[in-house]
């Protein structure tokens, strides 16, 4: 029977403004996740009511620990932001991973702002002979972590959108070159809807397979009460509403109907 | 003494072995919850809304964060009444729980035939949701007039196998004469509340969270109107009256028991904590160990005015 | 530029120089909250609820605490439209805002005669709380159908020398006619929600908190229902609304007037942080700095659906 | 123009079971307040969503701090009950205070229970030359701060429910006893309804002025919304509702009709 958590927090540290990584003690998650998935938080209180979902960002299997990364937005992220002991209350591992597969000898992942995260988890869960991070961020500042993409991956580039560091590009310039190059087996992408649906076009274009992770509001986290809609193709001309939650987070990128994915949140 | 605490209910011929009933769209089928919860511990499950054909829902965002609260308007998303006999029912017979099929339509014909289908099922009872648009009425929903709400339980009730239950919006002015109307009908038992009709707005896209920019209000919030309505119905009628509405605890149960509920339904705090259905039970217990109460019988409706 | 910031707004004749309003019962005759905070600085405040004669009030306790809310049933506990003229109308006069009488009464008549009494006092507008039992209809309140809300609004209109604003209770099924109806009658503007009909139950008392029984519930909880309703509302008539239910910080009154209102009113925030109606126009003038907003005609009713 | 003041934790002691003194730091309070007088506490978020009143316990003017005594009842204590160091934002200092005059010489305070900490204040502030504590507790393990009792009064006299500890009676029958011995100028008390009632009772029928403090469910804590309603008369026969916030929450005990007084927090 699975459970809620109830888990230790062993550290809380402030990446940049308003970003944090937190590491949470947790045999539980740290031997059942895999890269994808995420965790459902409690927050706290009534202020913020629901469970907030947050990918899990790495996973460190020898000291039984997990980290998450995360950006403040609202109540629930300024809340967990303040927690740097004590317990976690969480619903964890959910979703669908991401697609690791012995096929896939060459791998890039796109990541944008705060979506870039999850990747590292997937960059070193993978076996892959060549790993490529394409990451964008907004300006030099939100640069984060970098050393631990430059650990995980052989290549990484770096954007950002006013040119303070790496490349002055949009990330879906640094795939178009990278393809341009060398057509990687698959490619793996996380950030802005609006970014992942360029990085899937890129993707299809070329014939490369392309696995995407969805948000979407959520109530449950499990798959009971089918609020996280997420419009995905069914048979030929047919769609539905899939569920983020349970039927991701992970989508192939074909699946999804971009119509009404793409910010919506 | 106090070992003899004895949580069973019987509501309209049908017995639970406790009265903490799963509420409707919040549990879906019971599959996921059957992950982190013993099925077989619950009074009962009802269903996700059933349709008679499958229904795609609304477009995302379907939930908004409200204080205490949530906004939901998923839009009866499921695969129609006849899969969820074939697929979903014989999951959820494995357990030892009631089953109730809650269905909504756009008909008063629909609801019958939705009826009528599940007639032949192992369903324990049918619940009906009459806070959907009468497509007929030019949408106005059935359950906010008393003489729609007489007209619809009555042409179901003519179709029903099984014990009827008639869900409640409270969206009306009084809710009185919409469970009055729905005994008259025939109903065995009505249930209360469905959400409130809400919106969120956000400020930055000027928009409504909600892609369907009206939602229906649930959780903690909406307590202490649904209590009201709990008693408000309860007093109204004789028929029996399941109660929900924000609860979360054992002491919030006992609330809607003394407000004259014979049981409670369960929703949104399931989507906080999948243990919510045990903790209630046993603060239940807690409650009536205390005040020595051996049966539901001992709370329900025992509530005094001042 | 973004200095040029215009917080005033006209409604039915009385120009307000910001829209933050404190609403009636929540804040007295000013006196206690004018130790805490400038008077001067709010957009208007409405009084305690008056009636024709002193009322003593409701037994206590009149206040419960709920989820993000409270219930309250004070029971117009006031000093009578006479006593509030001669002793606390010169008090209020004294500060630069904005002073709205809200009458309530059991008969037409009483309604009338107060609004009589006031027409040659220096209060700025008149509301009508038509939330109270109509003792002739047998206890309905006048408010919760559309042909006494007419009568009542008519009948007050011809007494009123002030612009008459009638404020709507939240506890009918359809906000839209109740508000029609007072636009048909002559009402100048309409003020909404009131309070929402709830119970809270003591378990080990087995009796209600409030000696009142049922009181009406406030505060964040309800902020969604009010949010819907007053879209409702101000797209339904053409004269202004005023919006209210929940309001505890700048961005909720940023949602209230995106829905359509030309102003709001601020209750029960006001309990835990006197200085909250500070903090709310701050926080409105943040929101139209950010999006380079002058007026508030450049917000109020901007909501576009999805 | 007053303000809600946001003032630090200075110490938190768990003093038994369920009840709790905590110290404040506040220059303002400690300047302005006067015994009887309560601060109304916000608890935390929306949980906790009006703010507790709570009486000062007493006030330390040289180090400018007070005390309150809280006993855990539901969320908003529990929570207050957690927070050992950092902010409290309240309101305060609240209400009528206890008369204290110089005609009276001699002084008895009757409390009971939580009810009896907030008389340490009015003790420790009198100039009375003959001062009596008579403290009534449930039990032994809840007789706290006696010592602070006896520092502040030349008389202390104990009553247990239970006898475990000082004398098995109610507080009442050692006011009884007392004023057999000699009447006292005034008669101070807080605490059950029910006790005070009867305490009032004793002192009307030996002719001695008293002062109740009573309690009531609160709103806005300054006499703004009506709710914290208390029955008292109005001229000869007939009555209305003052406000335990304003009006109170020390009125004299032939003010009050006790017919609704008693119990009905
Ligand atoms: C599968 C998944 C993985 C995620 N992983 C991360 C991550 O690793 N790091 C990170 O910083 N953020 C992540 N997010 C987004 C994160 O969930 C939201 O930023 C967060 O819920 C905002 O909560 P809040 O209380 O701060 O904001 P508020 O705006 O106050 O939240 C209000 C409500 O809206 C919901 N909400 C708001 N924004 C989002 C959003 N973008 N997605 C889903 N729900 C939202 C909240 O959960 C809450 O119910 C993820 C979202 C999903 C669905
Ligand atoms: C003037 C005054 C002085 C007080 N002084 C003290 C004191 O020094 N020490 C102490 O322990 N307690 C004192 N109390 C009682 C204290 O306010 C309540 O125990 C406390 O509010 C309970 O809050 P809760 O969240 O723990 O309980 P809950 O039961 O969860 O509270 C729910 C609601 O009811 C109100 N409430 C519950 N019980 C009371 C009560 N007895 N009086 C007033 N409101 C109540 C709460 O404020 C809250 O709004 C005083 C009350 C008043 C009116
Ligand atoms: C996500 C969601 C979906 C719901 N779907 C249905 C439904 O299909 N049929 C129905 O009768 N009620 C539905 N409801 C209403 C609940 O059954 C219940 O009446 C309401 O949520 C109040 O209970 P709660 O506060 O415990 O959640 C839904 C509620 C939620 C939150
Ligand atoms: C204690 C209290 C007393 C109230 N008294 C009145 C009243 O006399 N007349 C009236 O029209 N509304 C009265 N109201 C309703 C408020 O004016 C307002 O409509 C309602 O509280 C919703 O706003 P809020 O959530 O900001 O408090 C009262 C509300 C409270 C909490
Ligand atoms: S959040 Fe409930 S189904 Fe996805
Ligand atoms: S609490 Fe508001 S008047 Fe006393």
């Amino acid at each position: 029977m699975k459970k809620v958590l109830t888990e230790q927090i062993a550290d809380l540290e402030k990446l940049c403004d308003d970003v944090y990584k937190m590491t949470v003690r947790s045999e539980y998650v740290a031997q059942n996740a895999a890269p994808g998935q995420f965790v459902n938080v409690k927050c706290g209180g009534i202020e913020a009511f629901l469970r907030r979902p947050i990918s899990i960002c790495d996973v460190d299997r020898a000291n039984s620990t997990f980290d998450i990364v995360f950006q403040v937005k609202g109540n629930g992220t300024e809340r967990l932001s303040c927690k740097c002991t004590g317990e976690v209350d969480i619903m964890a591992p959910l979703g669908k991973p991401f697609e690791i597969d012995d096929r896939y000898k060459s791998i890039v992942v796109v990541g944008g702002g705060i979506g870039t995260f999850p990747l590292l988890y997937l960059l070193n869960s993978s076996k892959a002979e060549e790993k490529t991070a394409l990451l964008g961020f907004r300006t030099k500042t939100s640069v984060v972590l970098e050393n631990r993409f430059r650990a995980a991956a052989q290549h990484v580039e770096i954007a950002t959108d006013d040119g303070t560091y790496g490349k002055q590009a949009f990330v879906t310039e640094l795939l178009e070159q990278r393809i341009l190059g060398q057509k990687p087996d698959i490619v793996y992408t996380c950030g802005p809807g609006i970014m992942m649906r360029k990085v899937a076009a890129i993707a299809e274009k070329n014939g490369i397979p392309c696995q995407v992770s969805m948000e979407q509001r959520m109530g449950c986290g499990i798959g009971a009460c089918l609020v996280c809609a997420c419009k995905t193709k069914k048979g030929e001309d047919d769609w539905g509403f899939a569920h983020v939650c349970k039927d991701g987070p992970v989508f192939w990128s074909t699946d999804i109907c971009w119509d009404q994915c793409e910010d919506s949140r | 003494m106090s070992n003899n605490i004895d949580l069973s209910v019987n509501i309209a011929g049908i017995s639970f072995k406790n009265p903490v009933i799963m509420a409707s769209g919040t549990y879906g089928f019971g599959h996921e919850y059957s992950e982190y919860i013993d099925l077989n511990t619950l009074g009962g499950i009802s269903v996700k809304g059933l349709t008679l054909k499958e229904r795609k829902g609304n477009p995302p965002p379907r939930i908004a964060e409200t204080p205490a609260g949530i906004l939901n308007s998923v839009g009866l998303q499921n695969p129609g009444v006849e899969v969820f006999k074939k697929h979903d029912l014989p999951f959820l017979k494995q357990f030892d729980t009631r089953v109730i099929a809650n269905i909504a339509g756009n008909t008063i014909e629909e609801y019958c035939e939705m009826a009528e289908i599940l007639g032949d099922s192992e369903i324990d009872a049918i619940e009906l949701n009459v806070s959907c648009p009468n497509v007929k009425a030019g949408g106005l929903a059935f359950g906010t007039d008393p003489l729609l709400i007489e007209e619809i339980t009555s042409a179901v009730k003519r179709y029903c196998k099984q014990p009827l239950i008639v869900k409640l919006s409270p969206n009306v002015g009084d809710i009185k004469s919409m469970a009055r109307a729905a005994e008259a009908a025939g109903a065995d038992c009505v249930s209360l509340i469905n959400t409130i009709l809400g919106m969120a707005i956000d400020i930055h896209r000027k928009k409504p969270v909600l892609a369907n920019n009206f939602g229906g209000l649930s959780g903690p919030a909406v307590k202490p109107v649904a209590v009201r309505m709990v008693y408000e119905a309860a007093h109204a009628v004789k028929i029996p009256v399941i109660g929900m509405g924000g609860i979360a605890c054992g002491d919030d149960a006992v609330e809607f028991l003394l407000a004259g509920a014979a049981a409670v339904m369960v929703g949104t705090a399931n989507f906080i904590n999948p243990a919510v259905p045990l903790d209630i039970i046993s603060g239940l217990k807690e409650y009536m160990k205390k005040y020595r109460y051996s049966n539901l019988k001992d709370i329900t409706g025992k509530l005094e005015l001042n």
